[in-house]
């Protein structure tokens, strides 16, 4: 969901017309009358004829947006990468393409920053989806009939997702532990109380990196991941992977090898399957079983939540497009920095950088 | 009076001083300065002294002045505490 | 003197002394702190009538004029100085101690038969003449020292340490030579050794507190108010006096223990402190950011202090208060404080922390009640009405630059108004350290701010212990 | 399952030979192998003849039992008022039917108590599955992208399955509020940190109330109750009932109109389903929608768990079974205290107290 | 006496009595106390050696052998002495400091030259016969007084308070009567005055102890410790001594605040104690429970001593616990302790609190890590090697009923065998308070037990204060 | 000796007394009374002075016999402390 009532309201009071696509609110418990309570038009799916900027999830069918007038923004999670061939349909007919996602990660686009709030409940959904599919209970229990020993979480990633795994398999009582590339998040993991499990001796990404992101690391690195990650993960229950790296295919973290060891009945859930995935034999929106440990791999974790994930993506569109509202055109207008971060297409052409080279 | 009594009594204020002061609130140094300082101005003591001999024009003199010095120490050490501590007076309700 | 006067005089003098001792025990806790002031200001009035009862008082009326004189000064004075200037007031105020020994023990030298301090032989007594003489001396060293620490206090000259070269021995040759002429006070009396006694003092009290910088000049006061009180002591000693005994010893004591907590609360050596002119490297001032601006180091107890006695108080928790897992400790302090009948409130920026919702987390784990944290829109009015706003390992949100400064990596971003409460308790571990964005803070700097340098937790924990006392 | 590997070498240890059923631990992740390595014997499901003691999670079917010794224990879950044919067919073939969950609540029985060893599974399990369900995050998170409030969820009839939900709601940083007809446990709501919500004006029961168990309460307390139930249930987001009373029907806690008042997306979990349920329209294994709202009725939640469930069961048989172990005849002998409590049938006769009236 | 001697002689004694004070100082706290006991050693060595040196040493050798007597059989008794008859020692000590008090005093009655206070007239001065009655009242009453308290002590005397009948007349009226008489001895200084003078006072002693139940023994003892000072102290005024001033009036001062913040620790009425014979209803014991089996109370203080100088810790929560929410302050007394190296474990029962898991929650939430949790198998054994078990709102789970008493509806529930630790602590809010099952514990009255009655959250918090200081 | 020193001296000693004891460890209660105990025999400064002094036999007989007890006390005072204290001993690792 792009919007929700509460931002079709404050998008109004900016002085915008809304038009909502009919049924679009189901999922996530929000129907067309509240909608309209809160001053948006309803139509069918086609309804973006004359539209100046059409908001969404991910990007609409080019098809759908043939009434469109010229000129106007798509602003949605766009996946550049993936959908090449959207984006170049977008460019054909003149339409703007704004890719949320790349958003950059300056201070002031915090709030406007989809991967981030959308990161944050995979994090938290992930080791729920997790728990329920394991067949113990997380937290320790000494009861008159036995003890129930802690579970044992890995968090492999430690990004917005991570993070919040760490902290929510720790809020149900796991035993956890988080590893990473990067040396900043040692710190963070401790934050959280976990405790961090690092490659000593080679070296990895010193501080925050570039824009916050990792980059892949040397052979090396990764062989000594390789081996700090067999001998740890043998001991694990839960195991969450997060690890992406920005414009490529996700590092491959876990081999299958591995996965024989851990203890049937273990699971593990790979938040990284869209992007080719963390985990060896991860399959998108399925779980397998291998060795009897299961593997999760919904491709599209936040959508399991599906009222906070609308609330928190609709309240970045907004975010965006109130930061850059111009009073007088009756519209945003874009920066420089944000501008060319996020813009994939303008006058028919391909514009962006990472797309263009 | 002999030197060890005047001796013991001393040391035995210093204890007490050290004592005292051990334990203070440190948003209390301030005030707690200004009252010594205004205390220590007993020196006044030995300036009346000096004062109200006859004998030394000089002496007198001398005394009067540290009387005056003194005197601005006492009556300002002491009305100038008071205006500190009056700001901690706000919240009785304790 | 006593001798010629009847045991109530001494029995009163006594009185004086313990009133004084009453005067500081009182001053030790706020509670008590006015109670105590006034046993102070009945002592000096008992210690004054006293002398004037037993003494001729053919002087009267003068001594009644230089009385009123005096105390009109330091009443209007003390009535009209700012409050922020206290410090250099209470300076100004020991050199004017100093000054008074010195003319007493002048006095005393120019008159010694009314201090009954002849002998036999009509010349004043050996023991005497050592009391006198340090007496003098410790009074002029502190007034010269006093008038320095007032100049530098009140920013009428620079308050960076001034080190002549040499200087150690200068210092050193000085007041052995003073000593010297102590002893030798005692078996010659003329008035060249007195004069000369007097003069070096004024000489050694100045080049003492030359050297010491800006920021250690609380402890210099105070350890000047000690010295005041041992000139006291001296003259109590040659006039056989209990009050001035008392008190003298009191007051040097009590002083010198002061400077030495002020030193520990500041991390300062003592003994490089008051050595002064010995020390050598200590005086690069622990109250100069490396940046060069100043800002204020705060203790514990003054943190513990200020909030018990605060109506609200907002805490603003950051990614520092979860690196040293701060939260338990940190609730106990809310709740102490809640006991205290504080009004206590957790401001939760929407990006404090390293993820979305860490502080939320961590202090669900402590046990906040939920009712207890708002958000920013909520509580950013709230500002205005604080008494304390107390930022825990936060940074950058509360950085005004992001408000005002274009070219901050984090202008744009929303951020607390902390500098509209009365007073800011920043937390972190160094004045080094930045926040995630890395630019200095203009916090730190500001006139209500107090730095509390420590790690989040212990610091927190120094701060309950405090509150509980 | 009624026994593990580790209850298996344990009774062996006290002399006795076990045969395990084929295949039987596969649900909680036990192969065959691991029973044979523990010391049992494997066999098919008709394999008790000659047993002496049949041990079992419910009550098996009185015709795999032929072969079973005459007078033979069958110590399971028997559910006596349920299944009182299956009672009497033990009685008929002369078998001596010991039900566990009879055992009476007595100090030195809480180690031989299912009900409390799967109870706690289910309180723990509820919330999860709930939590899953629900279509929000449970925590506070305050982000750039806007606050999500913390759930609130309401637990109903706080015995020990109540106060595992209670625990492992609040764990997951939802606000937490619960109530019992049984004043006692007031006390034990604040001992987890949530709030409790009581009948104030009508009296409840006293104290622990007889062996910890509640009563039918009376019609004037039961409309207090529903009054003030709903006007608490409207602003809930989860609700786990678990209000059972021994021998009778669940209490209905909570009626339609009251479902109707629930936001829509809310979530009830009503774990008394078997017993015919705390929730109007709750149906036994199945999630049912209304008015918006998810009734979760799984009539066996423990199973869930399968491997906790299973380890603490086979725990409370072993502990019954050591308790009573006499060395010398190399079986157990029970007590008249607990004897009398659990045993349905004996010499061919239905002989307990509460089937026979 | 002084007045013949050199000053050196006056500064000697005040040596003496400086060491005396740096005694006390130092046995105010555990580090200093060793060198505390030894500065009063020293001090009493100079104080006699003085003493000896500037007095005709004529009588050397009797005086020599008085002190080894007395000297070895002190020694001895400190030697062979068990631990737990500590106080009952102390008492009889403190008698012995009364009859020497009452014996000097009757000495310098007998021969005032000696001690150099005889007037012109040959007669005692006046003054000196103040002293001196005073000094032997307080030295009889100290020694009777002490006798009481040693024999209720040693439980050679029944523990309970004895009230008389009309004993506020007769106590009232027998006080008056001797100092009535110290009164007339200052006009008549026959022998008859100062006898009646003595007997009174033995008599008095002896009826304000009486009425003093067991219970409040302790501070008793201090007060009659306090008593003992001021009788020396007045013989130092006789004597013109400091050392006997300055001793007599700190040990006096000193026992008098000692007894006052042991009532202030026992939640007792300071007056009512000290009245005794006045104070009426105040003498019911708080020392003994409602089933009259005897238990003892113990402080935070007493706790955080004994834990810090632990090196095993063994704690047992329970409902309780849960019921204060103490488990972050449990926490943070853990990380204290393990601060100061004693080893911390949580023993974990099977069925404490009223849930599975219930402790486990609460020690999560409050981030006790996994590996310092144990389970009831686990930790069994080292209950043996624990110096500590400290028992917080659990009692089932402890209750040796269990193991022993076929009875008890706890029978046959396995339990921490809490006994075999030096010392137990056990905190619920009363002697009343039951657990679950509703029975009475053993443990309560053990000899290795204290009881800390209190809300488990707010003993807890005192403790971890204490342990601060 | 005068009696206002003597009395200076007695009041500053009871100030003394107040602050050394008021924060003691309540651990400390017993051997704390002990040393006061031991300390209080400073008494037989008075019996040596008896027992010294020729002149009346009564008094010296009187004065011995309260050296006798004080030494028991000042003996037995200052080791038993000591056994106490030892009991702290143990752990000097802090
Ligand atoms: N919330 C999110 O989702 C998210 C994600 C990524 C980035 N960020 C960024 O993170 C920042 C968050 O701001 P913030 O105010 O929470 O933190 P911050 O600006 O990063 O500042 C942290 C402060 O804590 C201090 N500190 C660190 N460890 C400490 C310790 N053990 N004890 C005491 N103080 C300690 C540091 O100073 P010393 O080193 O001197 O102690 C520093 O002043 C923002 O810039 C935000 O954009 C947020
Ligand atoms: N774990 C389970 O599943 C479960 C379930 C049901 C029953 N039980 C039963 O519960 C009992 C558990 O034993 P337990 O040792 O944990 O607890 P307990 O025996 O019930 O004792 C609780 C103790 O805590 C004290 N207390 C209560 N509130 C307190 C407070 N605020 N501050 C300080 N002390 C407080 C009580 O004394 P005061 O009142 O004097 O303070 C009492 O001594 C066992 O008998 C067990 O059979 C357990
Ligand atoms: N300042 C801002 O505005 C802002 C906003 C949001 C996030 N951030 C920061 O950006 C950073 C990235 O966050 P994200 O969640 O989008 O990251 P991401 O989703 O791109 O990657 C997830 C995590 O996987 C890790 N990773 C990559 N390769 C790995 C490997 N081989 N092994 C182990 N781990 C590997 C990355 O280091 C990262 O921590 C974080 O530090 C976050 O705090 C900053
Ligand atoms: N001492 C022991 O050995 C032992 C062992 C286990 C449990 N217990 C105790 O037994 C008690 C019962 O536990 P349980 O979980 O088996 O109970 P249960 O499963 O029989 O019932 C669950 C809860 O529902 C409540 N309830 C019944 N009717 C209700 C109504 N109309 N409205 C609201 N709530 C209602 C009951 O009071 C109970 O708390 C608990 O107090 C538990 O602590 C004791």
């Amino acid at each position: 969901m792009a919007a929700t009532p509460e931002t079709v309201r404050k998008l109004s009071a900016l002085g915008a017309k809304l038009v909502v696509e009919s049924g679009a609110g189901k999922g996530a418990g929000i129907s067309d009358d509240d909608f309209q309570a809160a001053g948006a038009a309803i139509a069918s799916a086609d309804a973006a004829a004359g539209a100046q900027i059409v908001l969404g999830v991910q990007g609409p069918d080019p098809a759908l947006l043939g009434g469109a007038a010229p000129g106007a923004w798509i602003v949605a999670g766009l996946d550049p990468f993936g959908q090449r061939a959207r984006v170049d349909a977008y460019a054909a007919v003149g339409l703007e393409a704004l890719a949320m996602e790349f958003m950059p990660r300056i201070t002031r686009a915090q709030s406007m920053d989809i991967l981030s709030s959308q990161a944050n409940l995979s994090g938290y959904k992930a080791v729920l989806v997790a728990a329920n599919l394991y067949g113990r209970a997380f937290p320790m229990m000494m009861t008159a009939a036995g003890t129930v020993s802690a579970a044992k979480a890995f968090i492999m990633g430690v990004g917005v997702a991570g993070l919040q795994a760490i902290a929510t398999a720790r809020r149900l009582g796991a035993q956890v532990s988080a590893t990473d590339v990067r040396s900043a998040t040692k710190e963070q993991i401790q934050s959280l109380g976990a405790k961090p499990i690092f490659v000593e001796n080679v070296a990895g990404i010193e501080g925050e990196g570039a824009g916050g992101y990792a980059t892949e690391m040397s052979s090396e690195y990764q062989k000594a991941q390789a081996e700090l990650v067999s001998s740890h993960i043998a001991k694990q229950d839960i195991v969450i992977t997060t690890a992406l790296i920005p414009g490529r295919a996700a590092p491959r973290l876990i081999s299958d090898a591995q996965i024989a060891t851990m203890r049937p009945g273990s699971v593990i859930y790979d938040l990284a399957v869209a992007q080719g995935g963390n985990v060896e034999g991860s399959v998108a929106d399925q779980v397998v079983e291998r060795h009897g440990v299961k593997i999760v791999g919904y491709a599209n974790t936040p959508a399991l939540l599906p009222a906070d994930a609308s609330a928190l993506f609709s309240r970045n569109l907004f975010n965006f497009l109130s930061a850059f509202w111009d009073k007088e055109q009756g519209r945003p207008v874009l920066d420089e920095e944000i501008g060319n971060a996020i813009r994939l297409t303008q006058g028919g052409q391909v514009v962006h950088e990472r797309l263009k080279g | 009076m002999d030197f060890i009594s005047i001796l013991s009594i001393f040391v035995l204020a210093c204890f007490v001083g050290y004592y005292v002061v051990w334990s203070v609130t440190p948003a209390l140094h301030t005030p707690l300065m200004a009252v010594t300082n205004a205390i220590s101005s007993v020196i006044i003591v030995g300036a009346l002294v000096a004062s109200a001999a006859a004998g030394s024009p000089l002496a007198k003199v001398l005394g009067l002045g540290a009387v005056v010095l003194a005197s601005v120490n006492i009556f300002g050490g002491f009305a100038v505490t008071q205006r500190m501590l009056a700001m901690y007076k706000k919240k009785e309700k304790k | 003197m006593e001798h010629a006067s009847s045991p109530w005089v001494g029995l009163a003098y006594l009185v004086a002394g313990v009133l004084f001792i009453m005067a500081l025990r009182g001053l030790s806790s706020p509670g008590t702190s006015r109670a105590g002031n006034r046993y102070g200001m009945i002592g000096m009035t008992i210690a004054v009538a006293t002398t004037l009862v037993t003494h001729s008082i053919a002087s009267l009326p003068e001594i009644a004029v230089a009385i009123a004189i005096g105390g009109g000064i330091g009443f209007i004075i003390a009535r009209r100085i700012q409050m922020t200037a206290m410090p250099q007031l209470v300076a100004a105020f020991h050199s004017l101690v100093g000054l008074a020994a010195v003319l007493v023990g002048l006095a005393a030298y120019a008159n010694p038969e009314a201090f009954g301090i002849l002998d036999a032989q009509g010349l004043i007594e050996p023991q005497s003449r050592v009391e006198m003489g340090l007496g003098i001396a410790i009074g002029a060293i502190t007034f010269s020292g006093s008038i320095i620490a007032f100049l530098k206090l009140a920013g009428k000259m620079s308050g960076a340490a001034i080190l002549l070269p040499g200087r150690h021995v200068i210092n050193l040759g000085t007041l052995l030579a003073i000593l010297g002429l102590v002893g030798w006070f005692t078996q010659d009396q003329s008035a060249w050794v007195i004069a000369t006694i007097t003069a070096l003092s004024f000489v050694i009290g100045f080049l003492l507190i030359i050297p010491i910088g800006g920021a250690d000049m609380p402890v210099v006061v105070s350890m000047l108010n000690s010295y005041s009180g041992w000139a006291a002591a001296a003259m109590g000693f040659t006039l056989h006096n209990t009050a001035m005994i008392i008190t003298g010893a009191l007051v040097g004591s009590s002083g010198a223990i002061l400077s030495y907590i002020m030193c520990k609360a500041m991390n300062r050596s003592f003994l490089s402190v008051i050595a002064g002119g010995f020390g050598a490297e200590a005086a690069a001032g622990g109250g100069a950011a490396k940046e060069q601006r100043p800002w204020k180091r705060g203790s514990a107890e003054d943190a513990a202090f200020l909030m018990k006695e605060a109506e609200n108080v907002i805490i603003i928790p950051g990614y520092g208060m979860a690196v040293s897992q701060a939260q338990h400790v940190l609730r106990e302090m809310g709740d102490v404080l809640k006991a205290n009948g504080v009004n206590v409130k957790y401001a939760i920026h929407p990006v404090a922390g390293r993820m979305p919702g860490h502080m939320n987390v961590l202090l669900a784990e402590a046990n906040v009640p939920y009712d207890e944290v708002f958000e920013l829109e909520d509580i950013q009015g709230d500002f205005a009405q604080a008494d304390v706003a107390f930022v825990i390992g936060a940074n950058d949100v509360v950085n005004p630059a992001a408000k005002t400064d274009k070219s901050s990596p984090i202008y744009g971003m929303p951020v607390f108004d902390v500098d509209k409460a009365k007073t800011i308790f920043f937390v972190k571990r160094s004045m080094g350290g930045v926040g995630y964005s890395g630019v200095d803070n203009d916090v730190f700097y500001m006139d209500q701010t107090m730095m509390l340098l420590a790690d989040a937790k212990k610091m927190v924990e120094e701060i309950v212990k405090a509150l509980q006392h």
